[in-house]
């Protein structure tokens, strides 16, 4: 039983659980929403900050979050911040992509360690659906925020 | 001779082996002939033992739980919305709501549509149109929201053969038309209505259509897109599933524009002092903890269902109203009420004897072990209609066998004789 | 020494074996320990058989059904309201109402007061009472009404140890009160409130008292009278009955007032196209197709109750409890929310762990096959009243053994080393 | 199967049924009511008649009523007539009283001729829980118009 524990709180998610990157919320942002999962009662405020880069291409600048919530909740948000700042705005929308696909995969989906970095050690998650909810909360937050931004296409024009 | 009907389904003695109770006997050992589907169907051995093992093993309450029960329980019981979604072709899952039963899914459109804003809300000048074979579960709902909201309530009349009178459609159907809300099978008269032809003109004035299908659900293929209904409701009990659930269908857009039906429970998105908002569909419409065991049941009723395929049950269901229609026309005085071209009907069949009250007609039907609906069967204004109080029903399903159309015949011939009729 | 436990029911081993589900094991053959019962509670063999006898041997609509089976189901089915009248001594058994679940029965009230008229009509300027210790299902429905009628919701406050405030009851509860509705046992919290003291404050300026009794009826000896309540809650699926069915009772005088709820099937006495009319209580509430096999199983489930004796199920739940509260006071860093002291309160004890969220808590304990549940419990007001997001809630029931209690207590102990807080 | 069907039916029964005894609406009347039975729809339209005796008791004068329903709610209307016309009217609440017993006895009520007279023939019928309704619905509305024209407690004073 412990090892089926452990297949879910690796440690990589306890680590990012107790040292949470980029937590709190930050200025400037474009969008800030606020998600709940109603069945337990977590919630996250998050803001996004898009720039266009000098290149051009539409960039995540920034996200912040203020959370409360579950280990696998608070960890999850931590992993998507370092995952998807810096990117451009496509590219974080497929990192998000193949995050959800591994979630939702029920244990039978084998993550790319390229493309998801940390968030593999979620790939456990995917076996207990009661949590799939908790990891994936900032994730939809996150989504959300740049989708209304950005507009269900992303080009730049949208994006101003 | 009964042996050369077509369509009937095959191997029919070990299909009725599925369903326990057809194998009971009554008061001096009579065995049952049972004609009373269309009010409650049987239920098979898979449906019962679904919900047993259920019960037994797997029991918890659902989403909010999160241990192992609680993901067994809830993995069952979304399960189950799965395959009612599957059953009727709804394009997502999302859009099945579990109700009580059909009534309720009937009365939450009518409820939230008191409470709706924009569009869909409804005021004085505005107009409801049912039809006049409605059950009372599609009358009662919209009487009191009409009244309630000072609307105003209309009516498709009825032809002699009982079928809808569509030569004033245009005239029903109109600028001010905001719902029309029909049954697709009528209970009584057994008429098979054009719902999509009729949605086809209520959405030409902008209207929302409300198929009520309790009566076609357990006898044909469901497609609630190529029906034209914007909302469907039936009811888990006419499908050989258990009582305590009932099934609301609705397209996501409609759905989503109308205000929250019961609260409490799983609804919610949160709550506070101050206010709260409310989860998305279908848990928007399900308040408290619904019914996880009949939504197992339901599961199995409609796959057990599906496996014996609509189409063929629809065939069943055709071949046996047509050797009945046939047989009643042999006895005396028998006037049927409703078409009698069994190839445009459903298998409830109601009728008037000469001489013989209902009551006394299915109370002689009974000691013979045939058991048949006496009374109004919940469609007064239809009754009305066709000038008489109260009719004899009988209702086949997919496990009636000619046999037991031959021993109502027979009994219909004795209750004369009993009555000294002939 | 669990042997020296005072109160516990006798033979408790022979009665678990009433519970299929108890003798069930989880993942890595962990034995199932179920502390999850005030979400839902187990059945017993004896439920689940007569449900489906009933399913497989006397299965037919209710009322309309004149032929034996159909009176048969309907001798049953009024059977079961009988048992549940007789389990909460309601002065008649046509105030038993059957709903969905409590939240239904809840709402219904809600409901068909913001229809009402002349004394029970509410409006601007009105008021109803409610608690902050509600579930979600008490507090939405008066949310909606109060919104929606221009009326205003007031809430009565908690105390730091978990009890209703009611040193503001004078101002609370006024000539503008006109409802007050209130839960009997917390579901959160475990508190037992003082219903009938707050009952009489409410009759004193003619409000009527609406009492929560979901968490009550399943470990108090309830008695409709003495509790003062004029309308009662409560559901099925947690006094060892089915989902699907929940009980309002009324007073008749009160229930005779309140204008109908949903329409349609028996709740009619006749309808035409003008007009309809309706039935008596308890039909008239009763629209649509009866939860008739969970109407069986809960007055099963009832009468397995009452053969127990409710007096003895409430001893077994405080001494549970009192050991419970016991042992979660040896762990460090655990804080109970709500009263401690085990004769004052139900069982169902909530509380947090200084540095694991109540998720992490929940899941490490089920893998050890322990059920509980975390969350907000649909109580959310009440946790943000402590300051808290979410808590962990154990809630044991009449089958609930010490031994549980302490593979609960060694498991908390183990979640903490698991996260390192020892 | 028969001798059930014959307990039911008796011939009595039967014999009410095909030639109703007091059957149409006549005047005068005190008061007139409409009951229903809400399954099956057998309806009844009901006038009672009463007046005080030279001997200063108040006595039923006449029971007239329309009604359309099953052999045994069309008989027990006429059987009532019978009985109750003609009898001061705490004797006819005496009447009715005691065929209540009857029909609600589940066939385990013995019923008293010299009280019932025709109305034994009812016996029957307590054994069919489904029609005690039908054989109740005249005497109900018979007991429902009276008690609103003399009130709960039958007194003369209260009934004039
Ligand atoms: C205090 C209380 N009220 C109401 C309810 C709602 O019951 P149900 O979900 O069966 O409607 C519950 C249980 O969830 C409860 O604990
Ligand atoms: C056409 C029709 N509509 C509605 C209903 C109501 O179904 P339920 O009683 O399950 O709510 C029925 C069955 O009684 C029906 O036949």
């Amino acid at each position: 039983m412990s090892q089926e524990l452990d297949a879910l709180y690796q440690e990589i998610i306890l680590d990012h659980y107790k040292h949470p990157h980029h937590k709190g919320l930050r200025d400037p942002f474009e969008a800030e929403v606020h998600h709940v999962n109603p069945t337990c009662g977590d919630e996250v405020t998050l803001r996004v900050h898009m720039a266009d880069a000098p290149d051009g291409v539409l960039r995540v600048e920034d996200v912040s979050y203020d959370s409360v919530g579950c280990s696998i909740s608070q960890a999850s948000a931590s992993v998507l911040t370092d995952l998807v700042i810096g990117k451009p705005v496509d590219e974080a929308m497929a990192i998000h992509e193949s995050f959800l696909t591994l979630m939702q995969g029920k244990g039978n989906v084998e993550p790319d360690e390229e493309v998801l970095e940390d968030a593999i050690a979620f790939a456990g998650v995917a076996k207990f659906p009661a949590r799939v909810k908790c990891a994936l909360l900032s994730w939809m937050a996150w989504k959300d925020a740049t989708l209304s931004v950005v507009g269900p296409v992303e080009t730049l024009e949208e994006s101003k | 001779m009964t042996h050369e009907l077509t369509g009937l389904l095959p191997e029919l003695e070990v299909l009725r082996k599925d369903f326990p109770i057809l194998s009971r006997t009554l008061a001096g050992g009579q065995p049952l002939v049972y004609l009373d589907s269309a009010n409650t169907s049987q239920k098979p051995q898979i449906v019962i033992d679904t919900m047993v093992d259920h019960l037994e093993r797997h029991n918890a309450n659902v989403a909010r739980a999160m241990h192992q029960l609680g993901a067994e329980s809830s993995e069952a019981f979304e399960g189950g919305r799965d395959k009612v979604a599957a059953f009727i072709g709804a394009p997502s899952r999302d859009e099945v709501i579990f109700t009580k039963n059909a009534s309720e899914a009937l009365n939450l459109v009518a409820n939230t549509l008191a409470w709706a804003t924009g569009d869909l809300a409804i005021g004085a000048g505005d107009e409801v149109v049912i039809t006049e074979m409605e059950h009372h579960s599609n009358i009662v709902p919209w009487q009191l929201l009409t009244e309630r909201k000072g609307a105003t309530l209309r009516w498709f009349g009825l032809t002699d053969d009982g079928r809808l009178d569509l030569s004033n459609i245009d005239d029903l159907i109109t600028e001010r038309t905001k719902v029309v809300s029909l049954t697709w099978v009528s209970n009584m008269l057994g008429t098979i209505n054009p719902v999509a032809e009729i949605a086809r003109r209520a959405h030409e004035v902008g209207a929302i259509v409300v198929v009520d299908a309790s009566q076609a659900a357990p006898q044909l293929p469901v497609d609630v897109v190529a029906s034209g209904a914007d909302l469907l409701a039936f009811t888990g009990h006419k499908v050989v599933g258990p009582t305590g659930i009932g099934v609301l269908w609705g397209r996501r857009e409609v759905l989503d524009r109308l205000p929250p039906f019961l609260g409490g429970g799983e609804m919610i998105e949160t709550v506070s002092m101050q206010r709260s908002t409310y989860a998305g569909i279908p848990h928007k419409f399900e308040a408290g903890t619904p019914p996880i065991v009949e939504a197992v049941g339901l599961g199995a009723a409609v796959d057990y269902l599906s496996h014996i395929g609509m189409e063929n049950i629809h065939a069943h269901e055709q071949a046996i109203t047509a050797y009945a229609l046939e047989g009643l026309a042999t006895v005396p005085g028998l006037t049927v009420l409703g078409p009698l071209d069994a190839t445009q009907r459903g298998g409830a069949i109601s009728f008037e004897i000469d001489g013989v009250h209902p009551h006394d007609v299915a109370q002689v039907l009974d000691s013979r072990g045939i058991a048949v609906r006496a009374g109004h069967h919940c469609a007064k204004p239809a009754h009305q209609r066709f000038g008489v109080q109260s009719s004899t029903r009988m209702s086949s399903y997919l496990y009636t066998t000619p046999a037991e159309i031959d021993a109502l015949v027979d009994g219909l011939e004795y209750t004369r004789s009993y009555f000294k009729l002939s």
